[in-house]
C-alpha cells in the first residue's frame, strides 16, 4: 500500500482530469471549441495509476483522447485548456488542439491523433534513454484499437530484443470509436499478445487506482532495471461517446453497459472508497476535488481571455532550422 | 439528361456505394467503423458477408483489397480521413498499381480507395491532409477528386466500375453541399474528362476538387470587371485531361491552377509543367498557382482558414494576368 | 501415410525446384542473368508439402524467394525460366524477372519482392473465396524476417476474426538476409504469435516432406471447413547465400552449421530415404530425378531461345482499362 | 579547397556516417542488416549499441527514430532500397514533419533517413522506386539528393547535422562513381543550394541526381553544334534553390529539367511551375522535361534501359529548344 501524500496525490490528478473533461464539455456546448475533443471520463484512474508510477522526467506518449495523460503527468492546466481553445497562450500555440496536448516539460512528447501513432514515439525516447545510458523510461498510452495496428506489434518486438524501457500501457475500454472490441480482436485478451514477443502480459482491473499503480509500479521499476518491456492492459470505460458531442448512444453499446459502468464503476467514486477506508477524511477529500474544480476554472477564464495567434504566425515553427533562400528579383511583368 | 433528386455531396457518395453494391454483387465495402451505417439502412439489405467493418489495421485491409480484386471481387476501401493513407501507401503503391504491370497482364485489380479530406475543420495536421499528388506521381493508379455532390456519385461509380486501382479523394468540406443528381443507376462521370463549369475567353482557371467554388465566385466578380474566365473543373487529377487544359489556354492565353494541395509538387505543378511545355506559344502571361502554401495545417481556425485557396486570392492572381 | 501417387510427385516436384535452381545458379555464373535471384535450394520440402496440401484452384502467394512456389504448385517451366532471362515469353513477358514469377494459371497470385507483401494479397484471396462462397483456400508463404512486419498481424487478426480460410506458412530458415533470427525475434518459435489471436500454431520440421504436408493437409481441411486460418512454422534452411552469387559465406552464419544441413538434413536425401523404406526403387527415384532435370534443361534452351521483350512493349499492361487522351495539336514552336 | 582523397560514391557515405558517428555520440544508426557492415569495421570502433540492425519493421523503426530524435539522439536510418520507404511513409509524413510544428516549436526532430534508389539494375518494379517528389510535397521535410561522391558525403553529413527531419536519397547507380572528395571532417555541402556544374548561355539544364551524368553529356555534345549550355545540379530537392535556377533561365531563356522520377507531378513538375510562374518573361521557349515516363519499371534490361533519361535524350530535347 502506498503512502499517504501518493494516494491524495493521485485523488487530486484523477479530479483534476475529471473536472478538465467536464469543463470541456460544457465549452463545447457553447460553442467554444473547433475540431473534435474526446474525454477521458471513465479511465481517470488508469491514466493517473499509470503516470504516478513515472518520474517526472520519464516519458509519455499519448493518443487522440489524451487530455487525461499530460494533467496525470503534471501538466499546468493553463496552457491546456487555452491549446484547446487554440489560443496563442496553448501549449502547442494554437497549432495543435485537443488531440495533440503536448507538454515536453512533464516528458509528454506526442500526443498523436494517429491511432497508434504515439507507440513508436515512446518506444524510440526509451531506445535514446537506452543509447544515453539514462535511466529513463518511456510509457506509451493507447487504445485497445491500437493494438490491431502492426507497429504495434513491431515496437513490442524491437522492445523485447533490445530490452528496451518502455511500458506498453493499453486502456482497453472495449470500443474502437463505434466498433466493439469483441468483433475485432481474434482473443480477447489483449495482453496475451505479449507472449509471442517473450514480453511479460499483465491484465488489471483500470477502474482500480491501486492495481493499476502497482502493476505500473512494478513494470517501471523493471524497465529501469534494464529487464526490458512490460505490456500492461488496463481494463476500462469510457462514460462519454467517442467524441464529446457525437449523439449515437446505444447504437453500438447498450444503454444498460454505460449505467451500470457510471454507477457501480466510476474509478473516482471507487478510489474515494478506498481512501475513507484507509482514513482520509470525506472534508478532506472533498477539499482535493473543490482545489481540482478551482484550478479548472481558472484555467478556462484564463483560456477565454487570452488572444487569439495572429495568422500570419501560421508560417513559423516549422523547421527548427529554416533555410533562408535568396530572393530573386522577378522580371517586371 | 434524366430525373433528378435534391441530394448532399455526402449522400450522393453513399447512394453511389449502394447502387453499385445493388447491381454487382462482387462490390464489397472494408473499413473502419462502417458496420454502424449498415444498421443504419445506409447500405439497404446487402449481404453482411460483404460490408467488413474493419480492425484498425490500414496497411493489412488496404492490401487485402488487392488480393481480393485479383481473384473476382471489386472491393471498395474506405480510409475515413485522407490523413490515413500513408499507412496503407505501400499496398496501394507497391502493389495495387504495380501487380498488373509486373505480371505481364495476368491480373487486374479493380479496387477502390476512398478518402476523405477532412481540411478546413480544425483537427490539425494529422486529419488535414490532401495528398493526391503522390499518388498521381504513381504509374497505374487513376485518381480522380469530384467537386459536386453529381460527379461525387458519377465518379465514385465510376471508380467502381473500372478494371484498374482508382484512388477517389473526396472533400469533406463540401458534404453538405447539395444539387440535382440524376437518378438512375446507369449514371456514370467518365474518368479522365475534365468539366467546363463556365465558358470564358480571357483567362482559364483550372480548378481541382472544392476549390471549383471559388473558381466559380472568383469568375463571377471577375465578370464585373469585365475579365471573361474560363473554369475549368479537372474532375479526374490521373490522367489529366490535358486536351481541356491546353484547348482551353490556346484561347484564354492566362492561366491559374487553384489547388487545395500544398504547393511543391502538387497538381498544380503538374498542369503548369505541361501548359509550359505543350502550350508555351500560346501563353500571354505567366502561370499563377493558387495554393495552400508548404505549411503544415494549424489547429486554429483563426491561422488555418486563410491558408486555403479562395475566391478572393484567385480573383487577385487573376488580375495580376490583366 | 499419403498414397503412392503423392509420394513419387512429391519427389518429383522437389526435383523440379533443385534442378532449376540448380540451371539459374549456373545460368548466373555464365552471365546469362540480370538483377537478383534467390534459391530456394534446401527449403524443398516444406515449399512442395504444402503446395500439395492445395487443389489447383487454391491460390498461393509467394516473396522474394519463390522460384519453387509456383514450381511447387505445379507451373509449366519454361515459362519460368524465360521470365528468368527476362524473355518475351516469359511468364510475365519479361516485366517480373526472378522476383516475380507469378503464374495465375495455378493459383500463383502474387510473387511479392516487398518482404511481407504477399500476406495481405493472400488473405485478401481467401477473404474472396469467403464472399463468393467458394470452398477455394489461400496459402501464403513467408519468411521468418516477414514476421516482424506489422502487416503479417494484422492479417493474421483479421482472418481469425473473419474465420478466412487462410493458412500463414513461415518458411523459418534462421535468417533474414544476413540477419539471424534470434537476434530480432523476441522470441524464437513464431508459430507462438497466433495465440495472441486464437489462432492454432504449428511447428514442423521443414526438411520432412511428411510432416509438413500432414500439417498443412490438416490447415487446409479446417480452412475448408470454414474454421478459419493456422499459422504453420517449418523450421528449415537456405543452403545457398541470400542471394546466388553474393559471397558473405560465414559471416554471419557458421560454415559448420551449413556444412551440417547440407550433410544431414538435405530435404531430397531425407524424403529419398523415406520412399526407399516404403518401397520405392532406387531406379524408380533416380529416373524420377533425371526427368526433373531434363524438364529444366528443355526450359534452358526455350528461355535461351526465346526472343527479347520489344523495348516499345514496355508502355503496355499496365492499365487493364487505359484511358485514351483526345490528341492536343501543339502550336507549332 | 583542402586535401582530397580518391573515393567512390558509395565509399563517401560510408565515410560521412562514419565521421558523424565519431564526431558526435548522439548519432546512431538503425536499419536491416546493418550488423554484418559493423562487423567489417564500417563503423570503426563505435559502441554497439549506436549501430541497431533491425528487424524487418520499416513503420515501427522509422517512428522510433522520431521518438529518439526528439529526446536527444540523431538517428540515422537506413531505408536501403527506396521502394519500401511507403511502409515508413506515416511516421515520416505524420509524425517527422508535423510534430515540431503541432507543439508549437517544443521539439526538434533531427533525423535523417536514406534511401538507395535502385533503379537501373533489373529489379523490377518493387525495387526500383525514385520516390523523392510525394516527399517534396510535404512541408516540415527537407529533401537531398546527391549526384557526386563529394555531395554524397557532403550531403548525407549536413543531413545528420541538420536540426529536421532530412531525406537522403542516393542513387545506386552511382555507387561505383569514383571523384576526389575532401578529406576534412568539417565538409559539409549546405542543404539549399544548387551547382552550377558548367556555365553556358544559350540553354539551361537543370538536373536531378545521378542525371547530372547525362546533362554533363549532353552539354558536351551540344557544344560541339555550337550550344552553350548551362548545367545547375539540384542536390537538394527541398527547399529548391529557386534563385539559382531563375537567376540562370534568366540568362539563357530556355530550359530544360532532367529527373528521374516519373514525370506527373515530379521534381521536374516542380521546377517548370517555378519559372513558368517567376521566370515567365524571360523563357524564350517552352520548357522541357526530360523524365521516366509514368509506366512502372520492368525487369527486362532491355526494356527498363531505355525508360531512363538520358544524354541523347537531353541533348535531343535541347535541339528542339534551339
Ligand atoms: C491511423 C488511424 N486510423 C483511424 C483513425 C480514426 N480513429 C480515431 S480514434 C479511433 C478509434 C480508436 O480506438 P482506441 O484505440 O480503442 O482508442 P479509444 O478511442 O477507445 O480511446 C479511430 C478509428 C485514426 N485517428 N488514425
Ligand atoms: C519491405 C522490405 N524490406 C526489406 C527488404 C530487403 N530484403 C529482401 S529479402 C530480406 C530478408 C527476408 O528474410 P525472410 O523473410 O526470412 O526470407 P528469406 O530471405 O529467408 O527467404 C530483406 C530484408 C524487402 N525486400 N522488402
Ligand atoms: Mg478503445
Ligand atoms: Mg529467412
Amino acid at each position: 500500500m502506498q503512502s499517504n501524500e501518493i494516494d491524495t496525490d493521485a485523488y487530486f490528478r484523477m479530479n483534476k482530469i475529471r473536472a478538465f473533461e467536464t469543463a470541456v464539455s460544457r465549452l463545447i456546448r457553447e460553442g467554444e471549441v473547433a475540431g473534435a475533443c474526446h474525454s477521458s471520463i471513465g479511465q481517470e484512474a488508469a491514466i493517473v495509476g499509470a503516470c504516478m508510477a513515472l518520474r517526472l522526467d520519464d516519458y509519455i506518449a499519448g493518443t487522440h483522447r489524451s487530455h487525461g495523460h499530460p494533467i496525470g503527468k503534471g501538466a499546468e492546466l493553463k496552457p491546456l485548456m487555452a491549446e484547446i481553445l487554440g489560443k496563442e497562450t496553448g501549449i502547442c500555440k494554437g497549432r495543435g488542439g485537443s488531440m495533440h496536448l503536448t507538454d515536453a516539460s512533464v516528458g509528454s512528447i506526442g500526443e498523436s491523433a494517429i491511432v497508434g501513432g504515439g507507440i513508436p514515439i515512446a518506444t524510440g525516447a526509451a531506445l535514446s534513454a537506452q543509447v544515453r545510458s539514462s535511466d529513463q523510461v518511456a510509457l506509451t498510452f493507447f487504445g485497445d484499437g491500437a493494438v490491431n495496428e502492426g507497429v504495434f506489434h513491431e515496437c513490442l518486438n524491437m522492445a523485447a530484443i533490445w530490452k528496451l524501457p518502455v511500458i506498453f500501457f493499453c486502456e482497453n475500454n472495449g470500443y474502437a470509436a463505434v466498433t466493439p472490441a469483441k468483433s475485432t480482436h481474434g482473443q480477447s485478451d489483449v495482453a496475451k499478445r505479449a507472449e509471442g514477443y517473450g514480453v511479460p502480459g499483465v491484465i488489471v482491473d483500470g477502474q482500480d487506482f491501486d492495481a493499476v499503480f502497482d502493476a505500473a509500479s512494478q513494470a517501471v521499476a523493471r524497465a529501469r532495471r534494464g529487464e526490458g518491456p512490460t505490456l500492461i492492459e488496463a481494463k476500462t470505460y469510457r462514460f462519454d461517446e467517442h467524441c464529446v458531442g457525437l449523439f449515437i448512444n446505444g447504437a453500438y453499446r447498450p444503454k444498460e453497459e454505460i449505467e451500470q459502468f457510471k454507477q457501480n464503476r466510476d474509478p473516482l467514486i471507487l478510489f474515494r472508497e478506498v481512501l475513507l477506508k484507509r482514513g482520509h477524511l470525506p472534508q478532506q477529500l472533498d477539499a482535493i476535488g473543490e482545489e481540482a474544480r478551482r484550478l479548472v476554472e481558472e484555467a478556462v477564464v484564463f483560456a477565454k481571455e487570452s488572444p487569439e495567434p495572429d495568422p500570419a504566425e501560421a508560417f513559423t515553427c516549422l523547421f527548427a532550422n529554416p533555410i533562408a533562400q535568396q530572393a530573386y528579383e522577378r522580371a517586371s511583368s | 439528361m434524366s430525373a433528378t433528386q435534391l441530394i448532399t455531396y455526402l449522400e450522393a457518395l453513399g447512394l453511389a456505394q449502394r447502387e453499385e453494391m445493388a447491381l454487382d454483387e462482387s462490390v464489397i465495402i472494408i473499413g473502419e467503423d462502417i458496420s454502424l451505417y449498415a444498421a443504419g439502412g445506409a447500405y439497404g439489405d446487402i449481404d453482411a458477408k460483404r460490408i467488413r467493418s474493419a480492425p484498425i489495421s490500414e496497411c493489412g485491409f488496404a492490401g487485402m483489397a488487392v488480393g481480393a480484386a485479383m481473384t473476382g471481387l471489386r472491393p471498395i476501401v474506405d480510409f475515413t480521413i485522407a490523413s490515413f493513407v500513408y499507412l496503407g501507401s505501400d499496398p496501394i503503391i507497391n502493389q495495387a498499381a504495380k501487380v498488373r504491370y509486373m505480371t505481364g497482364g495476368q491480373f487486374k485489380v479493380p479496387v477502390t480507395y476512398r478518402a476523405s479530406m477532412w481540411h478546413n475543420q480544425a483537427n490539425a495536421a494529422q486529419h488535414s491532409d490532401r495528398p493526391y499528388p503522390m499518388f498521381m506521381n504513381v504509374p497505374g493508379l487513376k485518381v480522380v477528386a469530384p467537386a459536386t455532390p453529381s460527379d461525387a456519385k458519377g465518379l465514385l461509380k465510376a471508380a467502381i466500375r473500372d478494371d484498374d486501382p482508382v484512388l477517389v479523394f473526396e472533400d469533406n468540406d463540401l458534404w453538405a453541399m447539395r444539387e440535382e443528381v440524376p437518378i438512375t443507376t446507369d449514371f456514370v462521370t467518365p474518368i479522365g474528362k475534365a468539366a467546363i463549369r463556365r465558358e470564358g475567353s480571357d483567362l482559364t482557371i483550372v480548378s481541382v476538387a472544392g476549390c471549383l467554388r471559388f473558381a466559380l465566385g472568383a469568375a463571377e466578380t471577375l465578370a464585373k470587371e469585365g475579365v471573361s474566365a474560363e473554369v475549368i473543373d479537372l474532375r479526374t487529377l490521373a490522367p489529366l485531361d490535358t486536351y481541356a487544359i491546353l484547348t482551353s489556354v490556346a484561347k484564354t492565353g492566362r492561366l491559374i491552377i487553384a489547388d487545395y494541395a500544398h504547393r511543391t509538387c502538387g497538381a498544380a505543378a503538374e498542369i503548369s509543367a505541361i501548359v509550359a511545355e505543350d502550350g508555351f506559344d500560346t501563353l500571354k502571361r505567366p502561370i499563377i498557382r493558387v495554393t495552400t502554401p508548404d505549411i503544415q495545417i494549424p489547429f486554429s481556425p483563426k491561422m488555418e482558414k486563410p491558408l486555403y485557396p479562395n475566391a478572393t486570392s484567385i480573383a487577385a492572381a487573376a488580375r495580376r494576368l490583366m
